[in-house]
């Protein structure tokens, strides 16, 4: 038996494969498919101040090789969650994460003060890609200035493990990174979709009602695996990859380019057993390479 | 409803006509129990550009055979990789996906399809008729050649056909069949599938008489599961997943959908 | 016959269709398979001040629906172009374009000026996603300012057409491309390769000799529409759509988000004959919708 | 030469062993000339997760049948799509593209094949068999069985194998067949095809009897055709591209190989 635990900061994973924010529900939709406790933990689905309707359908455009959401956060705010979902999800054995999402400095912290109370979310995951209202709509995650306002409010009163998750539409991904990871961020996730667009040419409409929405799946992964390496190599606290990973060997990619662990997103859409799959096939990779611990491949990536 | 994750084996996919087939599927396992109306997410290989599954209506079940049917209509990338699966090749399937039509106590039913929507309803009426009622079925298309298995349904029920240009039954299209002018109208609930224009039709065919209208929707679908929140309807309750709380809607739910008369006059 | 033609600037085009730099070497490469008659122009590969070797092998990986290269603008430099290669390419029947990149401004300057003598070249496309090796490394296309003054020196010497090619690993594509236009660029193509990372977790050796390289093909195509929407929508200059365009549907997609003309890249790989198909398949599509001509289609995009 | 992009049909798939099959192509027009060393850029349909061509040398070629052939190894997803194509299916492919090997004007002619690296031997010793110059050949794999159409070869040529277990032919790599320690060495051209150390090895032999050493090179590429200038080779000149210049280059050309023992020790 191979190793697969992994230390997160405070949180210790069973192993390295997670599922991505939005994509796994509350975990209970996977319910017939996932035993929750071979996974290392569920990043639950957004959560904001109050209650949010998300964006008009259609919210959905398939791609080459991905897809776009427009989702827009549709969820019925943290009060919902503390009451009716929190006691639903709290026992789940696995790791139980929320994702913290919000328009202001204000909402974020309202959300991350709530969850700071709940004694079986031992961490949270900040969603720094939603549009700052106050400062035009540019997501939060776009500039160091507001990535850093809004990780140092919500560090100051969550004591709990502080993921934040940042978003991949910058120009200088490790810059942003640092300036989180100075603020205090325990832990980073990395990276939300990035901003694209589908159009329907025979309708000569756009497919989505927002025009542009979120891009996922296999064909951000080149992406997403350089800006985890970008990452990994400025900053000292741990990263987790995310971003187009269908099966153990993405997986291992993420982890030799520097992510202590990974989640899953869009993939599960396709095969509801992925994650399972993957946690299998990393242990199979161990095996076939002689590695005890798969804590020793993270960032192991050979560059001459 | 626990649902299950298989790989179906092709026994026959049978054309239709040039953008219609039918798939028969073998289940490895005994048949789950499935409600009319419900649906499956197919795994479609062999085709680079479909990256999704894909929702289809389960359009009928042979719990003796351990079959279950697709009706499919031909209209992208991923219809037309299914349209070529042969005999033996193997399906990947979640079933039985979603809620499906609320099966009324009463025997006045009236089932409407019109083009590719008599998928789930064939197996709606193949249902009724095993619980012993009788449906009436109206069942639309452009011409005569386009209505496709109608002697399928007329085992389960009384037919009514229409066509756009008259070749068959009445003339014109499905809402507008000579027994919604009638002063009488003997059904209590309507079961409707097809393009949303005609969903609506009937809707304001059942509003009118007060009656109860069931559609299927066809959103856009990522999982099928309930875990994206892509697929959405407006409901007067606020946004809600059609695969998980639908595809079957009482158009009363619907956001925009069944004004009673009265209301509008007012 | 539907109305093709193009208007770019000072620069008539046959039809919007043209092949995009780096993935149509100098054209002859193609000879067996493109007729140039049916062609809107040509954009060959990159030249630099002098004779560039380029990055080691390997430079090339596969990735899901798209690929990464490092190439590293291997070229034999602005004087072998004036005197071996423009001789060869002079008289194609289409418009013939060079891609001019370097490291310096005064790179950038001096091949500039060297094309500005070569009478049938009508147009340079300014590349400005190499690295700007006095600001350390970060592309020229990364920052507004350096945009700006290597787009200044160039549109001083440089009389004919100037297309400048944004690089689309930027938090603000708009900014960009609007501080660009205001130094006098006529024409901006978009988008370059996005920055991505192969990995090969057998070998736990990255793909490339370079790491990190440029990814191309359908993967990208959502964020590039999404880009080219975005640029359209604030500048007023003509915008060329490059990026995942692999059929006639692509390009529709891409002129109705708001490009004048499109370039095929990586899908010349595939299908050396796409070009002359999507030509063909846009004509089809003028017939069907019943449109004089593909210039009425150019931002035609219906958003509510 | 004059290349084509043809969709050839599937005449047969031979499966030679766990990993290695043959396809037998025919083509929809007369073949064009073609030379040993040349191949071709396969477009494989069928697989979600193979964006580019893949290239594979021309195996053989049969004008009477206007067919050649493909030798494959399945290393991945792109050669095991092609290893279950069907008889009657189409490939498209790019052929002929590349520069082949230079066939000299003397008959002292020895061709060494390590693994997979045979795939292009074949039609390199049937050509020069049909000029009349019969070819020594030393073919090497793992085992016995690893051995794959050694009798097609020794149609055209005398036969010489070698196996690292001994089990068939002579022990050890291809590079330590004996006939290379005897102090005289018959031949004036070493023709080479398989894993880069083995061609490296092949080379050093060459320098050290002073004769020319012909390798093919399997670079990746992505255009196959001089495009993209992915697939260079570093060689005393410079990069090169692999799919124009090569895939076979006179080891004298390529940086970092032959070098002349004399020049080694001074
Ligand atoms: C619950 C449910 C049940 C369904 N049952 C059936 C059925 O029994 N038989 C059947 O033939 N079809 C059914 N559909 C529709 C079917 O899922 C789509 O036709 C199919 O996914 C199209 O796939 P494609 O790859 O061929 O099309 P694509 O290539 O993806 O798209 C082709 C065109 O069709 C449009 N399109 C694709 N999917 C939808 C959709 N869901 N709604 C509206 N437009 C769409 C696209 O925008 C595009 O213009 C059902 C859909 C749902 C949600
Ligand atoms: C000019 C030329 C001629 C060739 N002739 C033959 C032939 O006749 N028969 C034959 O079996 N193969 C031949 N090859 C190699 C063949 O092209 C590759 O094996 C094939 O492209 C692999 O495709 P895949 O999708 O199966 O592998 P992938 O899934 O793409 O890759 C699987 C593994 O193989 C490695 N790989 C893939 N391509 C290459 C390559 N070109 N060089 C080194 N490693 C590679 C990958 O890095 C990966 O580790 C030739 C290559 C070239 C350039
Ligand atoms: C339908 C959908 C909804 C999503 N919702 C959220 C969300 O609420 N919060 C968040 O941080 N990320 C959200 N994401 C982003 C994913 O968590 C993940 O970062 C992204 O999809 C990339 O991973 P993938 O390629 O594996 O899907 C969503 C993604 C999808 C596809
Ligand atoms: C192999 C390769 C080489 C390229 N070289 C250049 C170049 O020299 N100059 C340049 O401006 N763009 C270069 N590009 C980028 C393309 O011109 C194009 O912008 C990009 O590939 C996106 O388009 P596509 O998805 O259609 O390939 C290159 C792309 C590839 C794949
Ligand atoms: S399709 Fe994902 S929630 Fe309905
Ligand atoms: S593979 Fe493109 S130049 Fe050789």
């Amino acid at each position: 038996m191979r190793n697969l635990n992994i230390k997160l900061h405070d949180l210790d994973l069973r192993n390295p494969v997670m599922t991505a924010s939005g994509t796994f529900g509350y975990g209970w939709e996977y319910e017939d498919f996932v035993d929750m406790n071979r996974l290392g933990g569920i990043i639950v689905k957004a959560t904001t101040g109050s209650h949010r309707e998300g964006n008009p359908y259609p919210r959905m455009a398939e791609t080459a090789m991905g897809m776009l959401n427009a989702v827009g956060l549709q969820n019925k705010g943290i009060d919902y969650f503390v009451n009716e979902i929190y006691p639903k999800i709290k026992d789940y054995p696995t790791c139980v994460i929320a994702n913290v999402s919000g328009s202001t400095v204000e909402e974020y912290e309202a959300v991350a003060e709530k969850m700071n109370g709940l004694e079986n979310i031992p961490a949270i995951e900040l969603n720094i890609s939603c549009p700052n209202v106050k400062e035009g709509g540019m997501a939060f995650g776009t500039t160091c200035a507001s990535a850093q306002s809004v990780t140092r409010a919500v560090r100051k009163l969550y004591k709990k493990t502080l993921i934040v998750k940042l978003s991949p539409n910058v120009t200088n991904i490790a810059e942003i990174a640092q300036s989180v990871a100075d603020e205090g961020a325990d832990c980073l996730s990395l990276i939300n979709t990035m901003l694209g667009m589908a159009i329907d040419a025979e309708k000569r409409k756009p497919v989505l009602s927002t025009v542009t929405g979120g891009l996922s799946g296999p064909a951000i992964k080149p992406i997403a695996l350089r800006m985890v390496w970008q990452v990994h190599k400025v900053v000292k606290i741990p990263v987790i990859g995310i971003g187009g990973i269908r099966n153990a060997t993405d997986a291992i990619e993420f982890i030799l380019a520097g992510a202590s662990a990974i989640q899953v997103g869009t993939a599960n859409f396709i095969d509801p057993f992925v994650t399972m799959k993957i946690v299998d096939g990393i242990e199979e990779y161990l095996d076939r390479h002689n590695v005890a611990s798969v804590a020793e491949l993270i960032g192991a990536l050979r560059v001459e | 409803m626990k649902k299950f994750v298989h790989d179906f084996i092709v026994i026959s996919n049978k054309r239709l006509n040039s953008n219609h087939f039918v798939l028969e599927l073998l289940s490895p396992e005994p048949l789950s129990t499935m409600e009319p109306g419900q649906f499956a997410e197919v795994l479609i290989n062999g085709s680079q550009d479909v990256f999704l599954r894909r929702p289809f209506s389960i359009h009928n079940a042979d719990r003796q055979k351990n079959t279950i049917s697709l009706f499919i209509k031909i209209v992208g990338k991923g219809t037309h990789a299914l349209s070529i699966v042969q005999k033996g090749e193997k399906l990947n399937l979640i079933y039985p996906l979603g809620k499906g039509f609320r099966l009324p106590a009463h025997e006045k039913i009236l089932v409407v399809g019109g083009g590719c929507g008599i998928a789930p309803l064939l197996f709606l009426v193949h249902t009724l008729h095993d619980r012993g009622v009788k449906s009436d079925i109206i069942l639309g298309a452009r011409s005569a050649g386009d209505l496709l298995i109608t002697q399928q349904f007329s085992r389960y029920g009384n037919m009514f056909l229409m066509t756009e240009d008259g070749s068959a039954g009445e003339k014109g299209l499905v809402t507008q069949h000579s027994m919604f002018s009638k002063g009488s109208f003997a059904y209590q609930t309507i079961f409707g599938c097809g393009p949303t224009p005609m969903l609506k039709a009937l809707d304001k065919i059942a509003t009118a008489f007060g009656i109860e209208c069931q559609v299927s929707l066809e959103n856009t679908m990522a999982c099928g599961i309930g875990a994206c929140l892509c697929c959405v309807v407006k409901t007067t309750t606020g946004n809600r997943c059609v695969c998980t709380e639908g595809p079957v809607f009482d158009t009363r739910e619907l956001d925009g959908w069944y004004q009673p008369i009265a209301k509008c006059y007012r």
